[in-house]
């Protein structure tokens, strides 16, 4: 089992989404973050001037999947969320030690 | 003479009409997706600028000005030269022109302040300005004239029109659509990708502003305080009740009671009524808040089935509904309320209905083709539409640089 | 005769109390969690178009028709029958009757409102509505007769009640008691979890436009423009900033200066001033305004120690408030400023303050043994509790499918 | 007499000026960071209860009672002695003497609510209290009897000041910036950290109550119903509207049409017209309108360039677009207009704006000292600003004990 | 050492957070998080029609544990958040390196 | 390649981004979440009475960095946001299989 952190524009969570449920990766969960990296922040107004802001809002997806599914998975991820414009975002792999279901119990690779 | 009653009541009218702008903006702001709700609050609260700024400078002379073979007011009240502290001649006798026209300042404003339902969170900001000018001077000053003004030909035809059902909500709802077709609809839309309103106490909030201010529109346009005042206060609260009450009954029977239904059955129901107001026994307001709401509850349902993004339903809301109480008038208007309105149907004549119809008809499809041809113009010169990944970073930030609600913050 | 500087003042009145609901809808929706308060904010806001309409239907015969026995009004004014354009004869003599009973209707929305405070974020909507109905008709109609009616038995008997303090807050105070009591705590309140207002700004909004509405609430009630209605207004103000600045100060004592306590101690002020407004000298006001806010700070304490989930404290704001100010009436009382109106234990008589002490009591005690009889059976019927897993998820949801602020959205 | 007209537009518009301070409560309060939020809110309404109660007490006779030596009201209106419901003598003679009052009092609330928006995020709230009595003492009361009490210095001199030019936004600029100073910078500001907006809607919803407001503050300032409240109604809108407009040019030739920027346009617009209103012709609104957004924005530049923390710019709008109007009115007023005012520079006479100009600077000058003295009394005695931990963690909690949006919650 | 990663219901946050406190779990770091799986999305109403959100509302808790207090934690939360309906969420476990703590600069096991 | 993981106080958010630009440290996703640890909870007025907030408003930082990059990172982050006072939180890392770069599809440390 691994963990996927995809690190997304907010506007290909939708995409994403749909095409993940195509290969059957339904479960997830997705958090409203703020990032900064290459993509420069951007400048707001203030009444006459203006400030700069740092993070630009992303959106976070986690999603645990099992070893098999991790390449399917990070495949179309970079392809629906990809614009090609700096901002497009990262995904990162960790490992996981156990995953339970909360609602029966189970452990392991069945709980995902 | 000026009456001091009457005057108190205009000018407190005028400011609770002016108030109805702020509670549209957050009404449809409300609804819309958070990335987009300070350019949606914009397109109307700009207009208490713009529009405020072009009615006394030449709007109120096109539309009050002494008439011009029925069609437009001539030039003489330009710059408000020759509107003072006495009263009209003609308008509102009772109280100072200069009180009278900044109420029909406020009308002005939130006419082109409600179209704005149909084209929010994808129109570019400059050209919303120029066809709001447009608009302005082309579609309201000319319709305000012919049937409000001395001498304009639907007047003289003898078409009743209260507060605005023809001039305000008609004229807004058919432009409503004419331009949501013109524009074509938001990215998603189609893929029916959830387009979730971002606030619903906004909403409300909105809903309570407009329903306190639509006394003033209403009872305000009996132009003195009085009798005729009352009935019309009545007549809009009872319209609003009752179609509050059917559109939260109709989505129980599809759904559960929803809050938004309840405020959007209000607004149909507040301006079904608007042009019977003043002509109607004041519990006619309850039929016509009903049927109101069966109307346009189901004119939004096929609106969707249309596909058709008119993305805040100002036409089936104030278009349809304005129709309706337009025609209403039509039906229970009684000379025994209103001695300077008509028998309807119910009163035993069917004149009146009739010329409502003209009246409707010629409205509504002057005010749809004439917003087409200008939102075509100017689509071609600089574009209606913001550019696709504009609207994909929302209307706040690419059109404003703004954002509405602050980010992480120390 | 219809007198247009009393009748301007009269619909604005009747406007700013019609204002007082979607105030009242933010000021308790803002207090309770995110999950409720649509629900919340519906409770009230549904009853401008409910009450609004039974109003006109039979609630103002019922409350304001011809005596029948000192107890209720009888039919005659049904559906609007001889309420015109021309004043009544017996109520607001300078203003059409039509302007009266509107005014008169948004007393009665705001009444039912009141009370929804103390059932907030576990009543069923269906079970409410049908409260709601029944209340309305049982306990606000005939309340209102006996106080206000011409003939109502609390009224020949002498009792006093500007603007409301009987009809309005007691028994909207006593009914949210018995109905918290029969309805039993939130899940979750025995536990001591946590119920964090979920937007004190939206309190303060609420708060602000309940202020304002106010004056229309209490100096409105003079029913004419002129000496009495600046009179009431100014005991208005000087009650609520009273009442205000004394909550902080009790706050402050055994914690901090609170926001939320200098917007409540503004509630109860205003609720305490209400039947006394127009009898009492204006800088009186200063006095029932700190009495107030010290009891109703006490009583609030009182009722949350008691283990009662009277939610958002309406019988110890309106109740408790309402109860002092109707006393206050038989205190500071003078006919100097009203002529209708008595002398109070200050100014020389203290058979007022027995009449006031009657119209409480039996009030009071009416309005709690009713709401519990009403309570009970539609709690028979069909349930006056939403499921626990509905209560959890948050009545929004549960009963409207709606929540108030979208999710993550593109 | 009582004139029963004027007196239902003088109560209207005292409950519009009253909606001010929430109104203006939210425009602050959603300038601000979250943590900061109600802090900010509170610091308006509380002056609701604290002046509201003052003025009632001792504030109406310092500033209205009969004169002494020009300078100051003597205390024969102390706790409303001698104010009833007959008319003044010499003020607003056909309202009663409570309505005039009472409309005076919200003034001298929202003045001290405005320079509060120079020192948000940081003062200490107990200090704050004693600095608004302190201030309101000895800054406003004083002032408000020069320019309108009968037989105050500036009065008598001739200086013109319809609805509070002098006496309200100068008085209240020039004090924000001598505490702004007198504070020094929020932590962070000097590092150039964002402070970014919390909630733009609630700015535009603040800005909203406000215009509608003002229209009691200005064309309430005629005291009477008619003419001139018209007049002035109607250059009041003239004036928001042409100065919205022009902030939002402004501020596009440099970035982009921004939403707080029409929204702080229409406040100096507001502002700007103020002591204006009742005296110009009505369209001599658009050019003061225009002028006061070229003013304010490159003052607001200016102020920022300077390094000076006046946090919300109460200075540049308020201070300089008080100014601008005030010597306005010895530009455009007319005697056609109003024949208690004077003949400006355009209608053929330069002394009255000298008269204007003797007003502005020596209330500009004794604002600005006499809040500098009075601030380093409070600050030396018990310290104006909070701690710097406070200032971190927010004054909402700090404060408080309260937090403004609910966390997570079940 | 041990990251737990627990995707709860929202009301069973306080009863999980108590239940931890009792045996000595009180450091955790809570956020609100939008997650789908086997539990539908809700279907919420518009004017006239609905629409369907995909995503529900749930609770994020994330607690650094050392390795012997795994199975305990584990097992308070299973059995405090659980309902036994769809949509009670999922515990993750992922290995930690290691922990600091900010105030005093204390690495590893001590941190926590 | 690590993850790390640091849960300070909300105002230190700004000295610690600088603080790690100037060291090279750019990209990074940043979150508003709730902490509870030794700091207590912080008591609120409700109008007459309190209630106890347990969970007290923290930012967390996500920052995926090299190896070799994972000591002055910590060592800036310790320093920055550190007050002395109970609540400046704790540095959490983590393993990281993988990462990648939607924008180009890069994967591994070329990535971040
Ligand atoms: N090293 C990192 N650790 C964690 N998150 C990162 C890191 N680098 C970038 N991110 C996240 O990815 C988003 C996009 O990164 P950015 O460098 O702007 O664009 P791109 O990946 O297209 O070059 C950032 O806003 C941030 O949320
Ligand atoms: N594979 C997964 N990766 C990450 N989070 C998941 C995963 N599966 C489920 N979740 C989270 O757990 C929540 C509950 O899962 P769900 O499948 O609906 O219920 P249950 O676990 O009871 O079958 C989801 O809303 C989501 O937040
Ligand atoms: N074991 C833990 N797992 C996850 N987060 C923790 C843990 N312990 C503390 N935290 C987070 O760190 C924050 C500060 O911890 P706290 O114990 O209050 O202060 P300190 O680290 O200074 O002793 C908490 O609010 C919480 O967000």
């Amino acid at each position: 089992m691994k963990k996927i952190e995809a690190i997304i524009r907010p506007e290909k969570l939708e995409p994403v989404r749909t095409a993940l449920a195509e290969i059957g990766v339904f479960g997830m969960t997705v958090s409203e973050v703020s990032g900064r990296g290459r993509q420069m922040g951007v400048a707001l107004q203030w009444r006459v001037g203006e400030y700069r802001v740092e993070f630009l809002p992303k959106v976070k997806i986690e999603a645990v999947v099992l070893d098999e599914d991790v390449g399917k998975t990070l495949n179309i991820i970079v392809r629906k969320a990809r614009t090609g414009d700096r901002g497009d975002g990262k995904i990162f792999v960790l490992p996981v030690d156990n995953a339970i279901r909360i609602r029966t119990g189970d452990e392991g690779e069945s709980a995902i | 003479m000026v009456n001091n009653g009457d005057t108190a009541w205009l000018l407190v009218s005028a400011a609770l009409v002016m108030l109805m702008t702020p509670g549209l903006a957050l009404f449809y702001g409300g609804m819309v997706r958070r990335k987009n709700v300070l350019s949606t609050i914009m397109m109307s609260f700009v207009l208490l600028g713009l529009i405020g700024l072009l009615w006394l400078l030449y709007g109120y002379s096109l539309g009050f000005g002494p008439n011009l073979g029925g069609i437009i007011g001539n030039l003489d009240f330009v710059g408000l030269r020759n509107v003072g502290q006495s009263p009209s001649a003609v308008y509102a006798t009772t109280v100072p022109q200069l009180a009278y026209m900044i109420f029909q300042a406020m009308f002005a404003v939130i006419t082109v302040a409600l179209w704005t339902g149909g084209v929010v969170e994808r129109t570019k900001f400059s050209a919303f300005l120029i066809l709001a000018v447009l608009w302005f001077t082309v579609v309201y000053c000319p319709v305000a004239h012919w049937v409000w003004g001395h001498g304009g030909w639907l007047a003289k035809l003898g078409v009743l029109d209260f507060a605005g059902g023809i001039v305000v909500h008609i004229s807004a709802g058919m432009s409503a659509l004419a331009l949501a077709l013109l524009l074509r609809p938001r990215k998603g839309f189609k893929e029916k990708e959830p387009m979730e309103p971002h606030n619903i106490p906004m909403v409300i909030m909105g809903t309570g502003l407009l329903w306190f201010g639509w006394f003033g529109f209403n009872a305000g346009s009996a132009l003195t305080s009085g009798g005729l005042a009352s009935s019309a206060f009545v007549a809009t609260n009872a319209s609003a009740a009752a179609a509050a009450l059917t559109w939260m009954v109709l989505g129980w029977i599809h759904r559960r009671p929803s809050v938004l239904g309840v405020a959007t059955g209000a607004v149909a129901g507040l301006a079904a009524v608007t042009p019977a107001a003043g002509f109607i026994p004041p519990l006619a307001g309850v039929p016509i808040g009903i049927v109101a709401a069966v109307i346009c509850y189901y004119c939004m349902v096929l609106r969707a089935k249309g596909g058709i993004d008119e993305s805040l339903d100002v036409w089936a809301v104030h278009g349809m509904g304005g129709i309706w109480g337009t025609l209403a008038v039509g039906i229970f208007a009684s000379v025994a309320v209103n001695s300077a309105g008509a028998n309807g149907l119910i009163h035993g004549s069917g004149i009146q209905l009739a010329k409502q119809l003209a009246g409707v008809a010629s409205v509504a499809t002057f005010a749809f083709v004439a917003t087409w041809v200008l939102g075509k113009i100017v689509d071609r010169i600089i574009g209606l539409r913001v550019k696709e990944d504009e609207e994909v970073v929302g209307l706040d930030i690419s059109q404003h640089g703004e954002r509405a609600y602050g980010g992480i913050s120390p």
